[in-house]
């Protein structure tokens, strides 16, 4: 028998799937600061959701709470804006049900990592196609401004006036110990690499895991400029591009080697070593993810932006839907009968 | 032997012996034979709390308790009529439960030196006279099993292992039972491996002779097969009833099935038996922690599943929040709690009815929703069906509220005829004409439900307070206010679409029993036991806890004194004070044990002593 | 040009504005300034929930009300006798709340073309007679800054930023304060920029001196001084009460404070001074989730500690598992829920009290403990101490209720003196002779309390059931039922020490206003409004919920109706009907806003009309 | 002023600290199966004990629920047995509150991965200096064998019958990846090393995690038997020694040799390599403890044993302690009439 969902699941698209990212633009204002990271992040996910091809009913946006939770009620598709740290548990939930779904999750540094980081690892365990873009402001803004587990040792916030004591999680590093399949990095005043991001996390089938450096004017004002502004981010930061050399620099003069396992800048300008000495990226080399996630808090070493890692794995709603095709298809199963009379049943006449 | 043949009403007897002797086993196949000649049977089940426990202790002792019998059997029963015991140790612990001058079989091989040492025997209780005030048959049981399987090919070990099958075979002639329910479910298991279905079928056959030949056994019991309507039944724990309602409710809701959950004693079973649904095309997902089990299962509802989530106390405390959030997206979801000795981690393997005041008012906010409660192991299945159809129509959370005896206690099942069952619509909508996430159906109040897939009628919902009919964040007071009220009014609506309390004895008098879920059969034990002994009593029996039953009040009002028994220190009292300004007597037992009948029919016979 | 003086006994003044336009430093240094010359006040900050809202927006408008006087002033107040509103969406929002004919000052700068459309004004309203029920005075205050800093090195935009102070100047005038009390806090804030403080006081004096000189005001108005007890006073927030209060519980009971605690709406504050308080040794942890939060403070009061943990409703929900663990570990423990509107993420910044069920029975099992509430922004400090008290007399957990109105609100606090607080006395034991962990003191039943560190008293405790006296594992039942009851009634013999409730008007009679926890000013507000009207009711107001003092039944027998107001559906009703078996009448408001005195007083007036 | 806990804590031990095994051993019986994993790591950390030096009383044991939770139960020191997942969490406070204790956690699988995996990422992270001793036995045994976050795909369990479709944690890169400062695996049946571990851990002046694979005889019997039983371990596990090449094998004749960062193995019977081409272990280096780490479910590879890494970073509770000092410490500070008078106040004479 099929169900009233799967009547809805399997129902087509009336007329052509043929936005603009216009359409994507829910009848509200949106309420964020002026000058709030999240503008750009928002821009930059509506205008890659025309060329997805996903009809908009198709497209679920779930959140937990925060500033950036806000997210869902600006987009024109369905969604939710759930709990505080329990978007991901929800949207596993829904994945699981209607893996058909285009799943998105905006989520904060807060909301991902601090209340809701036991759901966050165990989706990237279970590869749950789920595309999670955590916007890491280094700060909890929606409660007005306490740090988060991603703010830095020594970090004055509201809930830290003598400087915050804690060491930062490596958001990167803390999802491939997890799991994720697919881990990248991206800022917010970056419009082109988060459009070539949030693409590849939506064509990534598995759990995605996009987190983007998103300045907070009022709480944590520019926390990530030295990776994220003109004057110093070719100096600061390194884009990480499959197949391709790692170099980075204003003149694009210096490079990423590996001594041993240890990456290492090395100038390619003054003839020691050249392009080809150089650590070229692999997406699909976990250890190197690694690697280059260990960079993060490096202060000797550019900020790795880009994709860490993909890699291909069955996805977790994948091997449900594996499962039941194969058990419900065997002769005779799904018979409720089955289900209600067993061989310890007995008739009385 | 000439033998003697005495006529029963009913019977109580349990297996015991060491947690690997088959002692459940044993009580499920002698339930099931009952049952299956027409005996009405509740049945027992009694683990120890250790995983495994050192063989011989204590506190390894494993027991199945069952009483059968001709009439409605409510209960597993009080005191044994006959205790099989494998060794010292069930002995001992179970003796207190034994009738004076009941048949107590004991496998004399279980009284060696080591087990009575590890027992905390000082002499053998087999020698010393100290069990005079019984009827003590010591066989070596161990002995007789080697000896009729002395020609077979497999190990010894096994073969002391089959020590189960031949005392079941004893009890079958005991109570005149037939061999052959039993012989085909060992067909079924042991199919494939011949000797040792052959092995079981010549020992539970040597039993049954043993009993009919041995000049021991001077009595066989016969007990008159009791009126059961027709049809197919089987013996059913309730946990296996709630999973197999969530199947089948989401079938008549024409829904697919969700289960998010996270294992906790009692409630795991349920949770196992899903996880094998996957041919009825059930979905679940065994979570991190409760807390993914409710919201993992609030995203499916989201799609349009019919979703539950199952747990017992801890689990229930952590669920709360993602509760709240269910209540105010207004999206349905059914909540198991079987519910378990408190507070805190408690008497995990115990029963109790302490979560009745957490269901009620454990959330933050204004977050109410409808409460029910099931009566019996196969009563859980009604009301798995009716708090899903609850659900359903009504877009809300619903919390089922079990217990750690129904859970796993067994009572014959009738199974039913699914077209009789109710069916259950949800409200989905699919035209975008008009269409606004929180317009609601005039009668029931549930709102308007668009599942992502559902052209058009894209939407946002949220945590956060909506506005009426727009479902738009505001913090608008008048709109609160509206909104609070709406929610409030959507679950007391109810009261209109649940059966009416029924009242049995006099519908007006002295004294009323007030009862609410798992305690349904010891309380009617009393209760028709105080009848037959001319007790003006009368009893009312509670299912749904929220909202109560129309003429509920009109009942109490009835009455001079209400008698309300329960495993808590009295929540229903508290919220049937509260609601009508009524008090009543609290007969509250906080135990980690079932209500027993005699604690009913004794506060009830004491309370009529003093005539108010 | 002569002025007229006008005396009052009170006033109610609002500044209003853009979120930058600090109305709520303004509103705090004149709230400071009247409590300074001997007033009586009350405050309550209105901030917009949007972190920034676009400048110039509706939903953009932040205030910041006070109300002072002579006499005791127990609420911001309701009407607004002069609203000070710096741009067009200001006047918009806070219109509705000023009294006829009442005084307007508006910065006419904030009244250009863009500030018209983003406040959604047709016309401008100054022009357009809509205003004249209101004394409108405009005025460029944007221009007089600028005007009177003309002359000054700093930079223009900072120039305009004054325009708060200068408006703050001419209030002062207006109501006859002094200045010196904001010019030695610029001085302290201000002390090291000698541009920037000399600009602040200069624009100060300015505002002062405008009011003085223009032609515009024509009255002075003047508030005799409140007949205060001589000492040190401040004016405090609820939530920085309840930081300073658990520093002072702390060093009453000679313990170190632990704190820990998750942030939320709108219980933080209390996280973020309490971070601060490193110079007084105390420690904290801001914990990855509100279950980290509470563990945390079990663990640390398990250390022996003064331990705490601090919330609001989505996050009392989340720690309820682990207040059981704390019930059965008998261990102290402070948590105080500052209540916000719900059900689930509800209006986070909004006051209700609806949580006052899951304070009571939110949690699985049995799992009593105690309630307390706090009834304004200076009695939190009390209420904290209060809390800490019963939490270490009694080893066990304490709910303290707040909310979101009192915890950002003000009044006058009277600093106490430390030795006039209750002592506390923690039940320590060091001795190995005898120990045992679940020992109790014969008076309080509280437990005997070893922490790590003690030699010879090595022992272990855990959430599972234990045994009275050894705390050894136990699934006895005798003794379930044992410890359950002792647990009980551990917390049902607070009411031998608490104070007795207390009865304001006759202790007899028709009709008796009962109140709880932050509801306390508007209720008090209406009281005397309606005795001084020679209305004959009665008033009484909880702060102890659980158990409730002894006399509360007795007082509550003496009047025939009652009248319970309460921010939520219900919840105290429900509690006394349970309780004593007692109706009442409720006066719900459940709209995210505090009570108001004239909601009391209308439907006492109401109920006066219809004599029972 | 110096508080009522300040002089418990600071009180003299009476007597020597001179302890037996048997002085660590709680007064009452053992309640795991017989053949349990559970009952060499209790006489592993009763043995080690004595070594510490530390006084009874200073020691403090904290588990969550399950099997392996019973732990502090049957150690004579002062325990509690807490709720399940959160052990972590209330050792952090105990720790946070008296730093002078000597803090252990026995956990399980599911106690500590599955609900109790937030406080466990964000304990590592902190850097609180606990001993946690984490009891795999790839499944929940307490509540009668249900798959737990170690399960492997496939695994038949009672809540499995189909078999596992999770992929499986790796413990200790879930520890790496949340920034664990000691790492290490042991197993049940080699008491030698579990002491060496153990000691390591009570050493380790920081957050050490030990995971241990305990037989589950009951509910996963024999799981870790290849890398546990005599005639399979020396060709299926690889022990991690500080400073010594990773050598392996029956006849210690295979060796690990990095190719990149791509760990090999390699023979070093045939003369083609020798010891010095080797890979050699350093407690010190992070990436590497990935890499190896990375070798776990890596069916080609040994499984790794001992100590993936040990970082000395400053604990959480010595951040918290010196940040107090130097504030309570200022001329000056902690007088309580500045907390309860500030600039704001007023006297009314
Ligand atoms: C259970 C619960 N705890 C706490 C909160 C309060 N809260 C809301 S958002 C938030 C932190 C937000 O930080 P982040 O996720 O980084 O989002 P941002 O606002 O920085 O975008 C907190 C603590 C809540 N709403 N619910
Ligand atoms: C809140 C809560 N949820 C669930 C449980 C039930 N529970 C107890 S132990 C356990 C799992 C134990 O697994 P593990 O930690 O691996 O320990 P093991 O028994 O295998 O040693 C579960 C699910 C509980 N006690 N409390
Ligand atoms: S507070 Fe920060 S994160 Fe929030 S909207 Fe403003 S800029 Fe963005
Ligand atoms: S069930 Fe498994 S883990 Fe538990 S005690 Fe028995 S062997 Fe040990
Ligand atoms: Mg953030
Ligand atoms: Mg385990």
């Amino acid at each position: 028998m099929s169900t009233v969902v799967d009547e809805i699941t399997h129902r087509q698209h009336v007329g052509t799937v043929d936005y603009t990212p216009k359409d994507f633009k829910a009848p509200i204002d949106v309420r964020w600061c002026a000058g709030c990271g999240g503008y750009s992040i928002l821009a930059q996910v509506q205008r890659i959701m025309p060329g997805l091809g996903i009809p908009k009913e198709k497209i679920v946006f779930i959140s937990g709470i925060g500033c950036s939770s806000r997210f869902p009620y600006y987009m024109d598709v369905y969604g939710v804006h759930s709990l505080h740290g329990r978007a991901i548990a929800i949207a596993s939930g829904l994945k699981i049900a209607r893996p058909e779904l285009s799943l998105w999750i905006a989520t904060g540094d807060g909301d991902c990592m601090s209340i809701g980081g036991n759901h966050f690892i165990h989706a990237c365990r279970r590869n749950v196609n789920l595309n999670v873009i955590m916007f890491n402001n280094g700060v909890y803004s929606l409660t007005k401004g306490q740090y988060s587990p991603t703010s830095q040792q020594g970090q004055i916030t509201k809930s830290s006036p003598l400087g915050v004591l804690d060491d930062p999680f490596n958001p990167a590093s803390l999802a491939l110990g997890s799991g994720a399949s697919l881990v990248a990095r991206g800022y917010d005043g970056d419009p082109k690499n988060l459009q070539y991001l949030f693409e590849r996390a939506a064509q990534h089938n598995g759990f995605s895991f996009v987190e983007v450096y998103a300045n907070c004017v009022i709480y944590n004002d520019g926390a990530f400029d030295l990776f994220t502004r003109k004057e110093t981010r070719n100096e600061h930061s390194i884009l990480l591009e499959h197949g391709k050399p790692l170099i980075f620099g204003d003149n694009k003069d210096k490079g990423i080697k590996l001594d041993g396992f240890k990456p290492t800048i090395v100038s390619i300008a003054d003839g020691k070593y050249s392009v080809n000495d150089l650590l070229v990226h692999d997406e699909q080399d976990s250890t190197l993810a690694f690697i280059l996630a260990n960079m993060t808090y490096n202060p000797e070493m550019p900020r790795p932006m880009g994709v860490f890692q993909a890699i291909e794995r069955k996805t977790y709603e994948q091997k449900v839907e594996d499962q039941i095709a194969y058990y419900s298809g065997k002769p005779g199963a799904g018979k409720l009968e089955n289900l209600l009379i067993d061989e310890d049943s007995w008739e009385i006449k | 032997m000439e033998k003697q043949v005495q006529y029963l009403e009913e019977a109580v007897i349990r297996f015991a012996g060491d947690s690997g002797d088959g002692m459940q086993l044993v009580g499920t196949l002698f339930s099931n034979t009952s049952g299956s000649i027409g005996n009405d049977v509740n049945t027992f089940p009694d683990y120890p709390s250790e995983i495994r426990a050192p063989e011989g202790t204590l506190y390894g002792v494993s027991a199945y308790q069952i009483q059968f019998g001709q009439k409605r059997i409510n209960t597993p029963g009080n005191k044994i009529d006959l205790l099989v015991a494998m060794n010292a140790s069930s002995l001992k612990v179970n003796l207190p439960h034994v009738k004076k001058g009941a048949l107590i079989i004991v496998n004399s091989a279980g009284f060696d030196e080591k087990n009575l040492r590890l027992a905390k025997y000082q002499k053998n209780p087999l020698e010393d006279n100290s069990l005079s005030d019984y009827q003590v048959v010591p066989l070596n049981i161990s002995g007789l099993v080697k000896e009729e399987l002395k020609d077979s090919q497999i190990s010894p070990k096994y073969v002391d292992r089959t020590k189960n099958i031949f005392a079941l075979g004893m009890t079958y002639w005991l109570y005149d039972r037939p061999l052959h329910h039993t012989e085909k479910w060992l067909e079924g298991k042991f199919g494939k491996k011949a000797d040792i279905l052959a092995s079981n079928k010549r020992v539970l056959k040597a039993g049954w002779e043993f009993a009919n030949t041995s000049e021991i056994f001077k009595t066989q019991f016969k007990i008159k097969h009791s009126d059961m309507k027709p049809g197919y039944y089987r013996n059913i724990t309730g946990n296996h009833a709630v999973a197999i309602g969530l199947v089948i409710a989401a079938h008549k809701a024409n829904m697919p099935l969700f289960l998010g959950s996270y294992p906790i004693t009692p409630a795991t079973e349920i949770l196992h038996f899903i996880s094998g649904y996957k041919e009825y095309k059930v979905k679940h997902l065994q979570a991190e922690d409760e807390i993914a089990g409710v919201c993992s299962a609030i995203g499916a509802s989201y799609g349009g599943f019919f979703a539950a989530t199952t747990t017992s106390g801890p689990g229930l405390s952590l669920k709360v929040e993602a509760i709240g959030l269910a209540v105010i997206l207004e999206l349905p979801l059914v909540i198991v709690d079987v519910q378990r000795g408190g507070p805190s981690t408690g008497l995990p393997t115990k029963p109790e009815q302490s979560d009745l005041f957490m269901a009620m008012y454990g959330r933050h906010g204004e977050a109410p929703l409808p409460i029910v409660a099931a009566t019996s192991a196969s009563d859980c299945f009604d009301m798995t069906i009716e708090a899903g159809r609850l659900a359903i129509k009504y877009m809300t959370p619903v919390i089922l509220l079990t217990d750690g005896y129904l859970a796993q206690g067994t009572n014959p099942w009738k199974i039913p005829n699914l077209d009789e069952l109710p069916d259950i619509h949800p409200t989905f909508v699919t035209n975008p004409e008009g269409f606004a996430p929180y317009k609601r159906d005039p009668q029931t109040l549930a709102r308007l439900w668009a599942i992502p897939g559902t052209q058009g009628l894209e939407h946002r919902i949220g945590g956060l307070e909506k506005e009426d009919i727009t479902g738009l964040v505001t913090q608008d007071p008048a709109n609160h206010q509206k909104m609070v009220d709406i929610r409030a009014k959507k679950i007391e609506n109810i009261v209109n679409d649940i059966p009416l309390a029924v009242v049995e004895g006099e519908q007006h008098g002295d004294l009323l029993i007030l009862g609410w879920g798992g305690t349904y059969g010891a309380i009617k034990d009393a209760f028709d036991k105080l009848r037959s002994d001319g007790k003006k009593v009368s009893y009312c029996h509670l299912k749904h806890l929220n909202p109560f039953p129309k003429n509920l009040e009109q009942i109490l009002k009835s009455f001079k004194r209400i008698l309300i028994p329960e495993l808590n220190m009295g929540h229903l009292r508290t919220i049937i004070r509260s609601t009508y300004l009524i008090d009543s007597i609290g007969l509250n037992k906080v135990q980690g044990l079932p209500l027993n009948a005699y604690e009913v029919e004794d506060k009830v016979n004491e309370l009529l002593k003093v005539k108010e």
